[in-house]
């Protein structure tokens, strides 16, 4: 019964703080409206929701976001420094096959789009079994540590949070 | 105030929508939905007309908001008659929708009907330049619907060729009432009225320009020269009810000419010098000519009868140009008649032609059922659209000529009206001749010996209910000869009423109007 | 105080301008369509961050108002950049290159434009 | 209003009531439809009967009925001698033609239809005569045209019957229009169309500037209905009719019409020189010409055609004469011709039924076999011929002595020589009527054996036999007919006897030249018609086929040239004629000087304007590349947008880029199906033109919003801004003018949507039932595609982002009313949100999650604004009228609600409803394209299946 | 000073739309087009919300808000009209 | 920013015209389109220019708004231009669909058999 009221109550909590982000002012009224809306809405739209997803470790995921973030900020001031200067010719391209150890479809999303917000890596397809990643580099010597690398840093985060 | 006058809007605007949702899986609750609903409609139309005769323009002002804020409903002798007008041609055309089967032939027909009807209605009441804009939309696209009704690959290529037809046009027409509120700051029909009167004659163009743009963007539905190529295709390959249904579709453009350039930019405006009548009358007789020459040289039936559309529309036009009221009295009168009497061929033609193995190929074949009936019906309805009488086509004409006679272009309406008559009397011959007359001479090719069978692909004898609407249109015409003086009295009440703008504006905007 | 202010809105708007720019100015110097993907897919996202951060900043000092719907934009720039670039991607690769130009996936299945998906023993394939 | 005639109308009225007769009655039996159809004109006859005492004594019998009086068209009738004269006349002989075709039409006839359409004519001809309404005369006038084509197109399976008749109503009915114009001119003259008014006022009307072009129409219409050079022709070929149409249409009745009208407006129009001329040379030609090729003619039914032509060319020309003994004549001879012509085409009638034959090569010598027939065509022939004791011979001594008295531009011979020669042809032709049929030895190559009729058949014929013979006798008798006619005509009192003997006069030298040089004509038939036959000579039928297949061919190569079915010169047309006839309104005015200042250009703005053209121009230039023109669209649309929010129209801005997400969403998937390039098919030639056109659009459009851009004016939206809040209760004035100022625009405008949506339903179903759907399962749309349907990537990302959509949708909707926002975009947001859900998931995962029904949801959106609409009602209120209120809930600050969130909510629905039904009928075509569908929610789920793997390598 | 760092923000913005402008007048690839306009579409974003801070105001939001939602849906629907014809399956 | 806004008015009118002038459907759509973005913005510039004056009243009303009636009027004309476009996208495919071929021109009148031989008379 909860749940059927409740579908997914992690999403009634976003949608909350989605609409005092968007109407951008906490009175009382507006908290009533949010929390009816946060109810209503995943209700209107459970069935596009067939599965719950389950994060096991939220602390997790803060960690990972800051992570995140900061390796944002550092692409962004590498992509800019091979643009600005780096001849084209000498701009070394290259295709990077990215195993998954991931099953869960929200964490492998989560993590191809931190390869293509983080440095020089863009995700660019997965395999059709979802096994494996294909990342394109913009610049880069070490195909092989381009690969450990997101193994290391976000995939194996990201098992925890997610597995 | 009465809540009457938008009762011819909302109730098929509300029936409408209920025919989709609720009764769209029942043709047969759906077809006695719509056939109440305009029952109730020619019910409305009946009393608003006779309302209406009393000479009071009747103002309502939608959402309370006072006249040229709000958008304003303007319920007078005229608008009146072309409600009621519509409510029968609507009843007319939906009988033979029903008992042909055309309504089974795709989906949702009847509730495009009642949108179409709303569109209509909303086009002939409002009081307002944007609104009328919408409503046309409205009919329109409603229009589209219908005309693809049933669909097939000439009707939904001559349905993209008016779509695209009429879209540039309401493209047209944006960019005029664009310029006339540039011009003026207001959109209310009365209020512009005045506006435009007041204008100083120095600051003329804009004005000029608005009232040309929004006479080629009626001229586009009135199918006037050079703007009419559009019609022939389109009423000879829409579904048969539908093109009767479009009798009245091209005098919405004619109405909102009578409308807007007599009440807005009619002869008296300073800013205009009656600019819009100098160029109506060349292309009214323009598409006069050529709705008489497609006639005769028409080699199908549909398109014959599409050319004779063209033809009426140009008489009439020819007398509105004149932009006097005895004129605009006999336009109206021709205008009542022509509706009904293409509504009646192109019902007709649908029976015949869908009996016929060449189609609306103007040839000879073998005679089909109820040949006679058919030629008969035929010959009542060309009597009707050539202007011949006893129909009251010949007193729309004799009407014309002689509201013409005191016009500066009297001669040269005179010889287009007859000489164009005389093409369409003897185009209209040949064809009767060719398809009622000329069959009855084919000999049987050879008698099949299996001939017993009853043939299930044979043409089937048209029901009682079939006929009768082609039946009702004729004696409408019949009826509206018979009693043209009460029904010509009204008429010139109307354009009266119409020439009175000071009256119009009175009537709409009140005592607010110093404010 | 003021100053303060002043300096670290502007530092952001500077700071979004110059990656803005330069995302923009990958798309013209770049030569190749994948290494273009490159640069707005980053640059401009932290162009339009930058200019989002220096909005609730000047909302929140300068007008006293305090102001996060910025943040909704940023989620949704952050949800959809990825996906887009994806597609993107993919885009160029089926109309300009073959599998064999790709290294293998290393997994039973091929990528994903070139390789049916596994199909679950339920029929998958049947109208609805 | 009547004097005296109150049973004119009903007389008039009585045929038409009549000929629903014969209908009914036909399935009673032959004999009684003749007999039933009789009645009517027998009680016409004795109405008339009881009327004729008064108008013997010379009173003008009057009665009107009301009308039409804004057209000053009155059912007004009146009977004075003329008009009672031909009304015997018409109803007298349509009695004995009703009789007589009895007996004529052969069983596999319609008899019923005959008889329907000569009652219609009859009413339509007696409806001429007694009409005191020139316009009342027209309608009667075309209605003779139209019932006459009827009658000779009687035997339609009969190519010559079916031409006849069309050449007939051409000829008659352009007559007819000529005369309508006439008739208006003369009314205008004269101030009234009544012709008891007109005919007083023959001075005036003479005098008047309009008097030549009146006469002139007016002379058309009688001259082409009574077969006067050069419209005679058709008379001829009308005689394709069954006898009885020809003895009553041709000889008694319709063709007199003209003669009728001449002879009614005589007192008006006759008197002057342009009268004279016109009328008398023309009824003189046709006099000539008429009796000169009949004679010549072997079909006796042509024979008598134009002999008949002949006659009313005589009748023409002693009208024309403008004399009163001319008019004694004319009248008299109307009368003497109707006797003997109509007997005349019976006997030919009966020789054609019982010889099966009518051409004289073919006949001679049937008084052996028919004496009865015999006697009476060589009576009425006699007649013809002007032999004496005939009453023929009387009228035509009349006109001969006019003629001998007439002068053309002082000459005095050319008349009577060419009245003596008109007379000397028309002995030889009725001579040679009587011979060469009659006469002679018997012949045994009949087609069928002759012998004489029934009683019935003959009856009418002999019975005016009689007639001619006793007037002829005893001229006395008709004396006062042709008095009381011909003072009706002349308008005054005569006074004169008709007898047989006037002296040697010229006439009667003239008459006696005409007999011997007749017979003596006769004689030398036979060369003269080689002659004749070898002399070329212009074929009426064939010059009038030519010219109306050369008018119908033209007509068809103008129309098929003109409207052609291309769209695209129609478009061209339209556009050139807009631009040109705005561009004269608009430099015929003038405009004010400029009031405002430009506004400065941000630099920013620049970028934008140079992004929008640059987008613009390529999208010209690329379109044979659709795809990439659509990308091109995008950004306009975002460019337009942007400028939305510069130029402070922060709702326009949010509408114009959910719409156009909406439509390039529409068009690409409408794009799967259709070439992805547009050939290049245009010449250089057509693409300049195509381009200059667009030119002078541009420049146009853009020349007409500077003129306005630089210029103040007054504007009724201070109001609105004024009363926004405190009566519309928003702050977003836009948001309240749409729902509630100008509410019901946007009701119109949703149910646009709405219909929108309906159609495209509609046309789906249509399309997937009808052969399209054939093509789509047959055409492979599939080649060189991606694998993944639905990227993993992409389901998971939508999913986060449906709901946050969909509040967003919310919210633009429920603040709406106060801030940029309201209830369509909110409708469009959510429809896209819905739609990232199909693109992500596919259509058959999605929709089988659908919970609302699409059609509904409009259906629902339309009713909920119109309710909100029509609640008004309840408090008194115009439609649309809204309420405002505020509601405080305890600890919740107060917040408004008014009948307009009702309405938004109406327009929203409608709005979703119609978006999405759009896109999911266009996408169910894909199903249709042979197209599987996956109902998973991706293409693999990685988690849900892992030890699902492939077994094995294909 | 935030009016400078503004102006100057303005024209990064600005300049980067005129760069877009010759991606896609250019191409060569349809995947440059795209992701040319999906750039566009993050500028016009960023610029709109300069706009705001400029004119102090928040009416302009949900205009940049819809932007980014929208542009996002139109990019996918072209590559995957690219990728698969038809978008929606 | 006049000038800019109507020279973009008339290239886009000039764009709109030019493509609905062409021999297939798909090009006179986005001709049409072209052509409601111009009407569009004439209609919206008929209330003027103005810069940062949205047509939402604040509290003090004190602000100068720009006249929110034209834009009302493009609201509704974009609203039904789209419902417009979708039903000619529509009927254009159906076209498409039954002639196999997307022509919008009909001058390829199929079987114009010859009036009958009672052509004249």
């Amino acid at each position: 019964m909860l749940k059927r009221i409740f579908p997914h109550p992690l999403l009634s909590l976003t949608l909350v703080v989605v609409w005092l982000a968007l109407v951008n002012k906490v009175t009382p009224g507006n908290f009533v409206l949010a929390v009816l809306l946060g109810i209503a809405i995943p209700f209107l739209t459970a069935p596009y929701w067939p599965g719950r997803p389950i994060i096991k470790r939220p602390l997790r995921v803060i960690e990972y976001v800051f992570i995140v973030l900061w390796d944002i900020i550092v692409a962004n001031f590498q992509v800019a420094a091979i643009i600005l200067f780096r001849r084209n010719q000498n701009i070394r391209s290259q295709w990077v096959t990215v195993p998954l150890d991931l099953t869960s479809p929200e964490a492998i999303t989560v993590l191809a789009g931190t390869i293509t917000m983080t440095p020089g890596t863009v995700s660019a397809m997965l395999s059709a079994d979802s096994s494996a990643i294909l990342v394109h580099c913009l610049h880069t010597d070490d195909p092989e540590g381009v690969r450990d690398d997101i193994k290391k840093r976000y995939e194996w985060r990201l098992k925890e949070i997610f597995q | 105030m009465s809540h009457w006058i938008i009762a011819p809007v909302v109730l098929p605007a509300v029936l409408a929508p209920i025919i989709a949702f609720v009764m769209r899986h029942d043709i047969g609750l759906a077809r006695a939905a719509s056939f109440a609903g305009t029952i109730a409609l020619a019910a409305i139309c009946i009393g608003l007309t006779v309302a209406a005769a009393g000479g009071e323009t009747v103002s309502y002002e939608l959402g309370n908001w006072p006249a040229p804020f709000g958008i304003v409903l303007v319920l007078d002798r005229l608008s009146a008659v072309m409600l009621l007008l519509t409510s029968m041609l609507a009843l007319i055309v939906l009988v033979h929708a029903v008992a042909t089967g055309w309504d089974a032939r795709g989906r949702h027909f009847h509730a495009l009907f009642q949108f179409q009807l709303m569109g209509i209605c909303g086009a002939f009441l409002t009081g307002d330049a944007f609104n009328l804009f919408v409503f046309f939309e409205v009919l329109l696209i409603a229009s589209y619907g219908l005309m693809i009704h049933g669909g097939g690959r000439v009707r939904l290529q001559a349905g993209l060729q008016y779509v695209v037809m009429n879209l540039a046009g309401s493209t047209l027409f944006l960019f005029a009432l664009g310029t006339l509120y540039a011009a003026t700051g207001t959109l209310n029909i009365a209020d512009l009225a005045e506006k435009v009167r007041a204008l100083p004659v120095e600051d003329a163009a804009l004005v000029r320009s608005a009232a040309i743009m929004l006479m080629i963007v009626f001229a586009v539905k009135a199918a006037l020269f050079p703007v009419q190529f559009w019609l022939p295709g389109t009423y000879s390959n829409a579904p048969a009810p539908v093109a009767a249904l479009f009798a009245i579709m091209t005098k919405v453009g004619a109405y909102a000419i009578i409308r807007v350039h007599s009440v807005v930019f009619g002869p008296d405006v300073p800013v205009l010098a009656g600019l819009p009548g100098t160029w109506l009358m060349p292309a009214a007789i323009v598409t006069l000519a050529i709705g008489a020459i497609g006639v005769l040289g028409a080699r199908r039936l549909m398109p014959l009868l599409s050319f004779s559309v063209v033809g009426s529309m140009g008489t009439m036009m020819i007398a509105v140009a004149a932009f006097t009221p005895e004129a605009t009295s006999a336009a109206l009168y021709y205008l009542v008649h022509s509706t009904f009497s293409a509504a009646a061929l192109f019902l007709l033609a649908d029976l015949v032609v869908s009996r016929r193995e060449t189609g609306d190929l103007l040839k000879a074949q073998m005679p089909t059922v109820q040949n006679g009936l058919f030629a008969a019906l035929f010959f009542a309805g060309a009597i009707g659209m050539a202007g011949m009488p006893p129909l009251s086509g010949f007193l729309g004409k004799l009407l014309i000529l002689d509201a013409m006679r005191t016009t500066p272009e009297m001669t040269i309406a005179f010889v287009a009206i007859l000489v164009g008559s005389l093409l369409t009397i003897v185009g209209f011959a040949r064809a009767g001749s060719i398809l009622f007359w000329k069959s009855t001479a084919m000999e049987p090719v050879e008698i099949d010996p299996a001939a017993d069978a009853v043939d299930p692909e044979a043409p089937q004898a048209a029901g009682v209910l079939q006929v009768v609407p082609t039946f009702a249109a004729l004696a409408l015409l019949a009826g509206l000869a018979a009693f043209a003086g009460p029904v010509s009295a009204y008429l010139n009440a109307a354009s009266g009423q119409l020439f009175d703008s000071s009256g119009y504006v009175e009537a709409v905007l009140g005592q607010d109007a110093e404010g | 105080m003021e100053l303060v202010t002043e300096i670290l809105i502007s530092f952001f708007l500077v700071v979004a301008g110059v990656f803005g720019l330069v995302g923009s100015l990958g798309m013209v110097k770049l030569k190749d369509t994948m290494q273009r993907l490159h640069a707005p897919t980053k640059a401009t996202t932290v162009g339009v961050g930058g200019v989002l951060v220096a909005s609730m900043l000047y909302f929140l000092l300068v007008k006293g108002t305090f102001s996060f719907h910025e943040l909704l934009i940023t989620l949704f720039l952050f949800l959809t950049a990825p996906i887009s670039a994806n597609f993107i991607a993919k885009t160029f690769i089926q109309g300009h290159l073959r599998a064999e130009n790709l290294p293998a996936s290393e997994g039973e299945y091929g990528w994903s434009i070139y390789d049916d998906p596994p199909t679950v023993d339920e029929t998958t394939e049947e109208n609805a | 209003m009547t004097n005296g005639g109150g049973l004119l109308p009903i007389i008039a009225l009585l045929p038409f009531l009549g000929a629903l007769i014969p209908g009914i009655m036909i399935r009673a039996g032959r004999n009684a439809c003749a007999a039933f159809t009789a009645v009517p004109t027998i009680v016409a006859l004795a109405m008339l009967a009881t009327m004729t005492p008064q108008v013997m004594a010379g009173e003008v019998l009057t009665a009107q009925i009301t009308w039409l009086p804004q057209l000053g068209l009155s059912a007004s009738f009146f009977l004075d001698g003329l008009g009672l004269m031909f009304a015997f006349m018409i109803l007298g002989v349509g009695l004995l033609i009703t009789l007589y075709a009895r007996f004529y039409l052969s069983g596999e006839d319609p008899m019923g239809q005959f008889y329907t359409y000569l009652l219609l004519f009859q009413g339509a001809m007696l409806g001429i005569v007694i009409s005191d309404n020139i316009l009342l005369l027209l309608i009667f006038w075309e209605l003779t045209s139209l019932s006459s084509f009827l009658l000779i197109g009687y035997w339609k399976h009969l190519p010559e019957g079916r031409q006849g008749a069309r050449m007939a109503l051409a000829v008659t009915g352009s007559g007819g229009l000529a005369m309508i114009a006439g008739m208006l001119i003369l009314g205008n003259i004269a101030g009234s169309y009544n012709l008891t008014d007109i005919l007083q006022q023959g001075d005036a009307i003479r005098a008047s500037d309009w008097y030549l072009p009146a006469l002139i129409l007016i002379l058309l219409g009688a001259f082409t209905k009574s077969a006067q050079f050069p419209f005679h022709f058709w008379l001829p070929h009308a005689m394709a009719a069954p006898t009885p149409v020809s003895a009553y249409l041709h000889s008694a009745t319709m063709v007199k019409a003209g003669v009728f009208l001449m002879a009614r407006m005589w007192p008006v129009l006759a008197g002057t020189d342009a009268w004279f001329y016109i009328v008398s040379i023309t009824g003189l030609v046709t006099m000539v010409l008429g009796a000169l090729i009949a004679l010549f003619k072997d079909d006796l039914k042509a024979l008598l055609a134009f002999s008949t032509v002949s006659h009313l060319g005589l009748l023409t020309m002693l009208l024309g004469f403008g004399t009163e003994k001319a008019a004694i004549a004319a009248v008299f001879h109307i009368i003497n011709h109707l006797t003997f012509k109509a007997a005349l085409f019976m006997t030919a009638g009966i020789v054609d039924h019982e010889t099966h034959t009518r051409d004289i090569k073919r006949l001679g010598g049937l008084a052996k076999f028919m004496p009865i027939t015999a006697l009476i065509g060589t009576v009425a022939a006699l007649s013809m011929a002007g032999i004496p004791l005939f009453n023929g011979f009387l009228s035509k001594e009349l006109m001969l002595e006019e003629a001998a008295h007439t002068a053309w531009y002082d000459n005095h011979w050319v008349v009577p020589a060419l009245a003596t020669l008109g007379a000397l042809l028309s002995v030889a032709y009725s001579l040679r009527f009587i011979f060469h049929v009659f006469a002679g030895p018997a012949r045994d190559d009949y087609p069928a054996k002759p012998h004489d009729p029934p009683f019935g058949m003959y009856a009418a014929p002999a019975l005016l036999c009689v007639l001619v013979v006793l007037i002829g006798v005893m001229p006395a008798l008709a004396t006062p007919v042709v008095k009381m006619a011909a003072n009706a005509v002349t308008g005054t009192e005569l006074s004169f006897y008709l007898k047989i003997w006037h002296g040697v006069t010229p006439a009667l030298i003239m008459s006696i030249i005409a007999v011997v040089g007749g017979a003596i004509l006769l004689g030398l038939h036979r060369p003269l018609e080689r002659v004749w036959n070898a002399a070329p000579r212009p074929e009426a039928k064939a010059i009038f086929d030519a010219l109306m297949a050369a008018a119908v061919g033209l007509s068809t190569r103008v129309t098929e040239g003109l409207h052609n079915g291309a769209i695209s010169r129609y478009l061209a047309i339209f556009v050139a004629a807009t631009v040109a006839m705005t561009w004269v309104a608009f430099s015929g005015g003038t405009l004010s000087p400029s009031t405002r200042e430009f506004l400065p250009v941000a630099p920013v703005a620049a970028i934008g304007w140079v992004l929008l053209m640059a987008a613009t121009v390529l999208v010209v230039f690329n379109h044979r590349n659709r795809f990439r023109a659509l990308v091109l669209i995008g950004i306009i649309g975002l460019m337009i947008s942007g400028g939305f929010v510069y130029l402070s129209a922060p709702d326009l801005a949010l509408t114009q880029i959910s719409v156009e997400t909406v439509t390039i969403m529409l068009l690409l998937l409408a794009l799967h199906f259709l070439p992805k390039t547009t050939p290049s098919e245009s010449s250089a030639g057509l693409r300049l033109r195509d381009g200059a056109i667009a030119i002078a659009a541009g420049v146009g459009v853009a020349a007409l919003s500077m003129a306005f851009l630089m210029r103040d004016f007054d504007t009724i939206s201070e109001y609105h801004l004024a009363n926004s809040y405190e009566g519309g209760g928003g702050t977003n004035v836009v948001n309240v003018i749409l729902v509630d100022f100008r509410g019901y625009d946007t009701f119109g405008e949703i149910i646009v949507l709405g219909i929108a949506g309906l159609t495209i339903f509609a046309l789906m179903e249509a399309l997937l039932n009808g052969p399209a759907s054939r093509r789509l399962r047959n055409t492979d749309y599939s080649q060189d595609r991606s694998r993944d349907r639905h990227p993993l990537m992409m389901v998971v990302a939508t999913r986060a982002m449906l709901p946050i959509a969909v509040m967003v949708g919310v919210y633009i909707f429920l603040r709406g009313h106060n801030q940029p926002g309201g209830g369509f975009v909110a409708g469009l947001v959510i429809s896209i949100a819905l739609l990232m859900q199909y693109m992500a998931s596919g259509f058959g995962w999605t929709q089988t999650r659908q919970r609302f029904e699409y059609h509904s949801m409009i259906g629902w959106g339309v009713l909920v604004a119109g309710i909100t609409g029509a609640a008004a009602w309840l408090g008194g209120a115009p439609f649309l009228t809204s309420i405002y209120g505020y509601i405080k809930l305890p600890w919740i600050e107060k917040f408004g609600l008014g009948s307009a969130f009702m309405f938004d909510l109406g327009v929203f629905l409608t709005v979703l409803g119609a978006v999405m039904l759009m896109l999911y009928s266009l996408s169910r075509i894909a199903r249709y394209a042979g197209e599987t569908v996956n109902i998973e929610p991706m293409d693999y789920d990685p988690s849900l299946k892992p030890e699902l793997k492939k077994p094995e390598e294909g | 000073m935030i009016t400078y760092a503004l102006l100057f923000a303005f024209g990064c913005f600005g300049i980067g739309l005129l760069f877009n402008l010759w991606r896609i007048a250019t191409g060569p690839d349809t995947a440059d087009r795209i992701l040319a306009l999906d750039t566009m579409v993050i500028n016009i974003i960023a610029l709109l919300i300069l706009y705001g801070i400029w004119r102090g105001t928040a009416v302009y939001y949900e205009a940049s808000m819809l932007i980014a939602m929208v542009g996002f849906v139109s990019t996918v629907a072209y590559c995957r009209f690219v990728l698969r014809g038809d978008i929606i399956e | 920013m006049e000038l800019l806004v109507a020279s973009s008015v008339g290239v886009l009118t000039a764009g709109g015209v030019y493509l609905i002038l062409r021999l297939r459907a798909f090009p006179v759509i986005l001709g049409l389109a072209l052509l409601s973005y111009a009407v569009n913005i004439f209609l919206f510039s008929t209330g003027r220019l103005l810069v940062n004056a949205p047509p939402v009243l604040n509290k003090y009303g004190d602000a100068v708004n720009t006249d929110p009636l034209p834009q009302a009027l493009v609201l509704t004309a974009i609203v039904i231009s789209f419902g417009m476009t979708a039903v000619l996208v529509m009927i254009a495919l159906g076209a498409f669909l039954e002639a196999d071929h997307d022509k919008i021109d009909m001058t390829d009148e199929p079987e114009a058999e010859a009036m009958g031989e009672e052509r004249g008379a």
